[in-house]
């Protein structure tokens, strides 16, 4: 009974959700009352659906069904351990969002407050039922309710017509994506007509129509998940919307995908086939690639977080891509690694890109500027933002003992196993993604030393943001509890991993939990300890302790006089701001490299130019491979279409009288 | 009986009292309330027929059954929605001289003569009277269409009245050939063109002659339908007659011609027994959703625009009964009712658009937001449902259509998504700018009616996430009542 | 788990050694460079008196140095102290092995990179960012050729853990592993790298055209840079061990026998010896390389080391 | 008697398959005119014929209407019409005289195609007839597309109707009543909104000619 109730309980919490957002419409101009009352609710309630969500996690499956919906099918909802894991992925996150909403929340042009809130708690509650759903109608209604709702939320300000595109651009292939999975769920029922989640796992499809499935499932989560070629909207949408939906997006959104994913591969479907996981493989290599070289070279800092999440969405697909492999050839252990991994890299971004993003929020409100060539030396003005966002850069960038570090390792271990592979192509193939994911990994750093310290390192770069505020309280509360998310999980992913173990089990039929218990709650070993182990928290206390040890001592045995002076000027005093490296100037090595990944248009100015500009514009291949020549595609057969159409009476006559003989010669007979 | 007496009455007083008084002040609210009075007849008619069953009327001439009960409160309903929307909207075009006191009375006159002609239409027997009502009805559209007298409104007219004519013709002549077959069974006289008595022994008519019959009533009630290529006259109409006009073109009149095929269809299949009419619909539904998700991307005037996405859901809905199948049918069903009120409503806010930016240009119309925020989201919601996003209705109806389509026609699924997909792209693209744009036009005066635009909005969004059992019963019998 | 006194010891041991012997390592080489090139050698505890004179000084930090400027040193030091402390120079039987494997060690001279190339962005200085960029730049490809290296060693010990591999490598019988002589190729090149020296970088110069390490700490003074200093022949010896560790793993003491530390030590020594005079000696034939000609030399070390695990994959071995 | 009444009824049958062709030849409207008051004419007669055949008092009733419609009313409306909007001839039609011929011959051979199996069925007196009427109607489809203006375009139109009506009565001893007037009065007012157009159109453009209604298109 205690068990019913949990289920009830989470879908009573998501209704309070849309509740709160129908309140803030009634009141759609009071922005106290919204920004005071309505969104730090909503943070608790996210925190109750958190809790609840973990509890879910280790309690057996649950399914109610609502009166509602279509009259054959109403909506089933269920939570297993899998949607319990993504539920909690979203309580988590969207409790830090929703209390730095209530700081960041103020009058300005755009969508009303009330209305704002009315989308975002929708886009919220759409979220979670994504992960719920049991049947394909409520899957969808969910999931277009999610990209319709979110779409609204980019276009906030939407007089600009940047924005506008943006947006355009997101909801055209986030439909492209959802027809994608529609079809997807119709090859499932394999003409049973029965489209409840239940039959579908139940259906024994042949492999080309399970691998049809599949490359839809692909398509339609791939366009979500912003999978290298159909990423365009990505970098577009998240940084037109305002910063805690970006965070929401980029952190969270994004899983959904991920979630649907997992669960037509691995749960949907009954087999799985060796080259689905090479396919994952490698478009996730390729997405992750190309995700962070874009990321390098981006000038725009919630641009270069939207390419960065383009790359953490890739390695996911790497891992699980690996996890597909290992369970087709019948390594349950080997596949429980990966998938492992691919979820704990899953928790992770949430919190460090959602922490990132609004960061950046904060940085907005307090300088109005995006652009990085026009920031820099922020720590100095807003500590708090800079520290806290430092913490989320060094787990972006996959530095121990924080939460990215243990993703990569878990992922990197999962690789040193895969010459076990029967085919030896595999075998060849595997060092090589390894090698492509460390680089990826190492990149990430890079642009992530480039993201912080050009923002928030160095001297301004504009005079008016030596006048830059701090966060507010409430912001500072919802940056401050993802940062500790950050370093708890990477302090303590033993606990994480007992969680993800009742994924793994529930997919692959294997967990790490025990493997992983056996060294004790200090020692992550996911196999033995004699092949590999690592211990954040020995880590950080040694580190801490010899870190601390020096200083004390080198004041003991030394002193600790220090003198402060301006900047050494290399003997030329006439330094400015100005002539610190700019952020293009940061990125221009990777962007020499990797050139070939970029369509880039650079203007150069003369040595006898009076007022020189220098400008370079970064473009990406695809849209001019891809889109451009499907639009046109398009187009003509529009134009073709129109001939029909061209005003004559007497023409229209003829074709009536045409279709007329003609139905009369098929049918007369 | 005596609802029944009183629904068709309402509609023909009000003719008669608005061909006085119609170009009065008090001309509107007359309309509304015969409108209104029309509407309550309908719901009462809809409650006795739910509570005891079909039922024959005046010596069998009409006959209410499930499936035209629905269509008739719908018609009722729609024809209210849209009265109280063409007040506010039709002053304001006399306000801008492009009506005079003689077109403002055709014009009421003409509205209620239009409704009751379809409410004739819908609730008779006799497939002659049928023909003879739809007949009526396209006439009173054309003078409606061509009430503006601007060269263009009187191109669109005469094609409407040309092609209309023409397809009503052949649909005549398909109604001589079910006579004559009939009367070899039934013997001739009234009987032989009462519906329930072709129903009864549909089974047992001449196989060649019914083909024939239903490929001339086919094409002809197409042609209302606007069923590609016979659907030429649509866009033109619509684009050109008056807003509430355009509006019960899309969301009535068309489903009445659909109405009248799918009366011809059961025949159909009854004595041919081998489907093909249902694969003949399949294949003129699949053409018209393709060749205008196409045509979507040539459009430069909004009311030709969604005029397109109407013959682009006639199509689907036509697929959809070609499909046949209970499932299928119930989608087809649903997709009438989902589109006949989003549609309407988009039109409504398409006139108020396009009269606040005093054009139907969509490159002139822009920022409806700042102009008026409801009319902008009216707009907006409305053209987001019909492209069947979720949760408004359509999406709920498209669903079961498509899903249908994918077990009984797998080749067809992905052609219509494909065309589905085209099609968002197509509307997104022009509509996003008008509601979200920068623009320089000043707020105007006059206050929009936008109760009609957001009922049915509101009831397009419930019944996208539950579905009344009653009215779910009501189709399931119409469905059945299909066959397969 | 249970820490055996001898463990513990050993990790003291280690501790100590490489504390006290990094500056020594350092001092070694420069003298081997100087004799090399026919130059009268400092004396061997050079750095040593440049430590202690550093320390002495006054510390001068800019106006508008952030606290993450002077926390640096320290953190880069830990870090440095940390890596000396898991790499099994002395004997593989180390509290802190388990704590930390070859991925973790790697991640570690990462956090120290980031670290300092942050510190470097901090003052806003030309000269700091344009090294904070050159050292990122570096590490980014130096990074995964060193991860990949050490992968040779693991894919043949099944092992990602430096003791079980020392122990693998010392104590099965005696093998030629090809795919460890691409490994070999690559750590190389990675040290050098990483270790600021000839071809990718020369402390001994501050031109700006090619420094790389010099810009980093150009606006350290005193015990700032002192630390940094002594972080970076920490580094090297750090690198040295974890080379030695790999190719080289003989003579490190055992679990099993404690008192081999009385042989590991001078081992280590002998092999520190040679090590450091291959090292100078390399950098003596060498020439400095151009800066944008580092990433394709750094790739070359890179694609070496995958080429080194594919071989291993082709053989089996 | 009766024999030659049956046989008569083909006769008329064959001349409204005849006046069809010559209305799809015949390019001055005045005659275009009479042919189509001479085929009011045949249906009258055809109308009852059959009446008096089967004894169908109902056929003289709408014998009756035929006659005040199709012949007195439209005809003398249509002068009226030529007269007001001084159109004498049509413009070149829109596909030349002879190839039109042919495809209506073609047209012919279609329909009786079509025809014959339903003529074996037919249970009234004129099996034939349906399908001369299915020809005469397509005909009469072929001339509304030839032409190219307004005026001809309403008069094929009509004769379709008359070809419909013949139908009616001949194929099928006549629909039931309220269906045939139903079906006249909305010929009636077809008939008279076609010439108010007519009018509006005329002095829209000052000129009947139907290709001044080519703008509402898409490309």
């Amino acid at each position: 009974m205690d068990r019913m109730l949990n289920l009830d309980t989470i879908l009573t919490v998501i209704t309070i959700w849309v509740g709160i957002g129908v309140i803030a419409l009634v009141a759609p101009r009071r922005t106290r009352f919204i920004a005071h009352a309505l969104f730090p609710a909503s943070a608790l309630l996210s925190l109750a659906l958190g809790a609840l969500a973990i509890h879910g996690l280790f309690a057996p499956p649950q399914a109610t069904i609502l009166g509602l919906g279509l009259p054959g099918l109403p909506f089933h909802w269920r939570i297993d351990s899998l949607s319990a894991f993504f539920l909690a992925v979203i309580g988590v996150a969207s409790a830090g969002t929703s209390i730095f909403s209530a700081g960041y929340l103020r009058k300005g042009e755009g969508t009303a407050p009330g209305l704002q809130c009315l989308q975002y708690h929708v886009f919220l509650a759409a979220m979670a039922l994504v992960v719920l759903a049991d049947d394909a109608y409520s899957f969808m209604v969910a999931w277009e309710t999610m990209a319709l709702s979110s779409y609204f939320l980019v276009m906030a300000n939407a007089r600009v017509a940047s924005i506008r595109s943006a947006g355009y651009l997101y909801l055209l292939l986030a439909h492209i994506g959802a027809i994608a999975v529609l079809l997807c769920f119709g090859v499932l029922q394999a003409s049973t007509g029965d489209f409840t989640f239940a039959n579908l796992r139940a259906q024994q499809l042949p492999p080309f129509w399970a691998s049809i499935a599949f490359l839809l499932a692909v398509i339609g989560f791939g366009a979500k998940a912003g999978i290298v070629p159909l990423h365009v909207w990505l970098p577009e949408a998240h940084p037109a919307a305002p910063s805690p939906v970006s965070a929401l997006m980029s952190g969270v959104m994004l899983k959904t995908a991920v979630y649907g994913l997992l669960r037509v591969a691995f749960d949907l479907l009954h087999i799985q086939i060796a080259w689905w996981g090479a396919l994952l493989l490698g478009l996730g290599l390729l997405t992750a690639m190309f995700g962070v070289v874009f990321t390098t070279v981006q000038t725009d800092m919630k641009r270069l977080l939207a390419f960065s999440s383009i790359e953490n969405l890739g390695l996911v697909f790497v891992g699980t891509g690996l996890a597909l492999m290992f369970r087709t050839y019948g390594m349950q252990a080997l596949s429980a690694l990966a998938l492992t991994a691919t979820l704990f890299h899953v928790a992770a971004h949430a919190l460090f890109k959602t922490l990132l993003f609004l960061a950046t929020g904060s940085v907005l409100h307090a300088t109005g500027e995006r652009n990085l060539g026009k920031l820099g030396g922020l720590i100095r003005t807003m500590p708090w933002v800079a520290w806290l966002g430092l913490i989320g850069a060094l787990a972006a960038s996959g530095l121990p003992p924080l939460a990215g570090f243990v993703s990569e390792w878990l992922l990197l271990q999962t690789f040193l196993f895969t010459t076990h592979l029967p085919t030896s192509f595999l075998n060849m193939l595997v060092p090589v993604v390894a090698a492509a994911v460390a680089l990826v990994a190492a990149l990430s750093a890079y642009a992530m030393v480039k993201f912080f310290g050009v923002i928030f390192l160095g001297q301004p770069r504009e005079e008016k943001l030596r006048h830059s505020r701090d966060a507010s309280r409430c912001e500072r509360i919802g940056l401050a509890w993802l940062a500790a998310g950050c370093v708890m999980l990477g302090l303590f992913p033993i606990h994480a991993i007992d969680g993800i173990d009742r994924v793994t089990r529930l997919l692959v039929g294997f967990g790490l939990g025990p493997t992983v218990h056996a060294n004790g709650w200090l020692l992550l070993a996911p196999t033995s300890i004699q092949r590999a182990s690592y211990s954040p928290v020995i880590f950080l206390l040694v580190l801490a302790a010899s870190t601390a040890f020096t200083a004390i001592a080198a004041r003991i045995v030394y002193h600790g006089r220090l003198r402060r002076v301006p900047a050494w000027d290399c003997g030329y005093p006439f330094q400015t701001a100005r002539m610190q490296d700019t952020s293009e100037g940061f990125g221009q090595p990777i962007r020499q490299i990797f050139e070939s990944f970029f369509r880039m248009h650079r203007d150069l100015p003369s040595p006898f130019d009076a007022r020189p500009r220098y400008r370079v514009v970064v473009e990406d291949h695809f849209w001019y491979w891809i889109y451009q020549p499907v639009q046109a595609l398009v187009e003509r057969v529009a134009r073709l279409a129109g001939r029909v159409q061209q005003g004559r009476i007497s023409i229209y006559l003829l074709y009536s009288f045409l279709t007329l003989l003609m139905m009369l010669l098929l049918m007369g007979r | 009986m005596t609802a029944l007496t009183l629904l068709l009455a309402c509609p023909i007083v009000g003719a008669l009292l608005l061909a006085g008084l119609g170009h009065t002040r008090i001309g509107a609210e007359v309309n509304i309330a015969a409108s209104a009075a029309t509407t309550a007849c309908a719901l009462w008619l809809a409650a006795k027929v739910a509570a005891d069953g079909s039922l024959l009327a005046y010596g069998e001439l009409f006959y209410i059954d499930s499936l035209n009960m629905f269509l008739v409160t719908l018609t009722a309903f729609v024809g209210l929605t849209t009265s109280i929307f063409s007040r506010p909207y039709m002053r304001i075009e006399r306000d801008h001289g492009r009506m005079t006191p003689l077109t403002m009375r055709v014009y009421h006159a003409a509205y209620q003569l239009f409704l009751a002609m379809m409410l004739f239409a819908l609730t008779t027997n006799n497939l002659g009277a049928l023909w003879v009502a739809m007949e009526a009805a396209t006439l009173c559209t054309v003078l409606l269409v061509s009430v503006y007298r601007t060269a263009a409104a009187l191109e669109a007219a005469w094609k409407y009245f040309i092609l209309c004519g023409v397809g009503i013709a052949q649909a005549l002549f398909g109604t001589l050939l079910l006579y004559l077959a009939a009367d070899r069974l039934i013997g001739g006289g009234e009987g032989a063109l009462l519906w329930t008595h072709l129903e009864a022994v549909k089974t047992q008519l001449e196989p060649t002659i019914l083909s024939l019959a239903f490929v001339f009533l086919l094409i002809g009630y197409g042609t209302k339908t606007g069923l590609v290529p016979v659907h030429h006259w649509l866009p033109d109409a619509h684009a050109e007659g008056p807003t509430p006009i355009s509006a019960v073109l899309s969301g009535l009149l068309l489903n009445v011609a659909l109405y009248a095929i799918l009366r011809c269809k059961v025949l159909a299949d009854g004595a041919l027994g081998n489907g093909l009419p249902g694969r003949a619909m399949v294949v003129f539904g699949l053409v018209s959703v393709l060749l205008a998700a196409f045509l979507l991307h040539r459009q430069r005037d909004i009311k030709r625009l969604f005029a397109y996405s109407s013959i682009e859901h006639m199509g689907l809905i036509t697929f959809a009964f070609g499909l046949g199948g209970p499932i299928a049918n119930f989608g087809g069903l649903l997709h009438m009712t989902m589109h006949s009120l989003t549609k309407s409503a988009i039109f409504f806010a398409v006139g108020h658009a396009a009269q606040k930016a005093g054009t139907q240009v969509m490159d002139e119309i822009r920022g409806l937001l700042q102009i008026s925020p409801t009319v902008g989201w009216g707009l907006m919601l409305g053209s987001l449902a019909i492209l069947g996003m979720p949760p408004f209705g359509v999406f709920a109806s498209e669903f079961l259509i498509l899903t249908s389509a994918m077990r009984q026609l797998p080749w067809a699924a992905p052609l219509l998504l494909l065309a589905l997909a085209v099609a968002f792209a197509a509307v997104l693209a022009r509509v996003q700018p008008m509601v979200f744009g920068e623009t320089t036009v000043k707020r105007l005066p006059h206050p929009p009616a936008l109760i009609p635009v957001f009922t049915h909005l509101g009831l397009g969004l419930l019944l996208g996430l539950f579905i009344p059992p009653f009215l779910a019963n009501w189709y399931a019998r119409a469905a059945t009542l299909l066959g397969g | 788990m249970l820490v055996s006194p001898y463990a513990f010891l050993a990790q003291v041991v280690q501790f100590l050694v490489a504390l006290a012997a990094a500056p020594l390592l350092t001092g070694w080489i420069n003298q081997w460079r100087a004799w090399l090139q026919n130059k009268t050698a400092p004396s061997l505890l050079q750095p040593y008196y440049v430590l202690h004179k550093l320390f002495q000084k006054e510390a001068v930090a800019a106006e508008n140095a952030s606290p993450l400027f002077r926390a640096t040193p320290y953190v880069v030091f830990g870090c440095m102290a940390l890596a000396c402390g898991i790499v099994p120079a002395v004997s593989t039987d180390l509290p802190l092995a388990p704590a930390a494997d070859a991925i973790a060690l790697v991640g570690l001279f990462a956090l120290a990179r980031v670290f300092i190339s942050l510190a470097a962005m901090d003052v806003g200085t030309a000269f700091g960012t344009l090294g904070a960029r050159r050292e990122m730049l570096i590490g980014f490809l130096a990074e995964p050729a060193l991860l990949m290296a050490l992968f040779c060693a693991s894919l043949i010990t099944s092992s990602t853990s430096l003791s079980a591999i020392v122990n693998k490598m010392a104590h099965s019988q005696f093998q030629l592993y090809p795919s460890m002589a691409f490994a070999g190729v690559a750590f190389t090149i990675v040290s050098l790298a990483e270790n600021a020296r000839v071809p990718v970088d020369n402390p001994a110069t501050h031109l700006e055209l090619t420094m790389v390490h010099e810009a980093l700490v150009l606006e350290y003074s005193a015990r700032h840079l002192a630390l940094l200093e002594w972080a970076a022949s920490l580094k090297l010896f750090a690198y040295s061990c974890i080379g030695l560790a790999l190719f080289f793993p003989y003579g490190v003491a055992q679990a099993d026998a404690p008192l081999a530390m009385l042989i590991s030590l001078p081992a280590l020594g002998l092999k520190l010896a040679v090590g450091g005079f291959a090292l100078a000696l390399i950098e003596t034939v060498s020439a400095k390389l151009r800066i944008f000609r580092v990433p394709e030399f750094l790739a070359v070390a890179f694609v070496l080391a995958v080429i080194g695990l594919l071989v291993h994959g082709l053989l089996g071995a | 008697m009766i024999a030659l009444l049956t046989q008569a009824i083909n006769l008329f049958a064959a001349i409204l398959l005849i006046l069809a062709f010559a209305m799809i030849t015949q390019r001055r409207i005045l005659n275009l005119v009479h042919l189509f008051t001479a085929q009011g004419l045949t249906l009258v007669a055809a109308t009852l014929d059959v009446g008096y055949l089967t004894a169908q008092h109902s056929l003289y009733v709408s014998a009756a209407f035929a006659f005040a419609l199709k012949v007195v009313v439209l005809p003398t409306l249509l002068h009226r019409l030529t007269d007001r909007l001084q159109v004498r001839f049509d413009v070149e039609p829109l596909l030349n005289t002879p190839v039109t011929m042919l495809i209506g011959i073609l047209l012919v051979a279609f329909a009786f195609d079509l025809a014959s199996p339903i003529a074996a069925l037919s249970a009234s007196i004129a099996r034939a007839t349906l399908g001369i009427a299915l020809a005469s109607v397509l005909l009469s489809f072929l001339m509304m597309i030839t032409r190219a203006k307004a005026v001809p375009q309403v008069i094929g139109f009509l004769s379709m109707e008359n070809s419909l009506f013949f139908a009616a009565t001949a194929a099928t001893n006549g629909m039931p009543m309220l269906v045939e007037l139903g079906i006249a009065l909305d010929a009636l007012m077809a008939f008279l909104i076609g010439g108010v157009f007519m009018f509006q159109i005329r002095e829209q453009f000052d000129s009947l000619d139907i290709r001044h209604l080519e703008r509402l298109r898409e490309e």
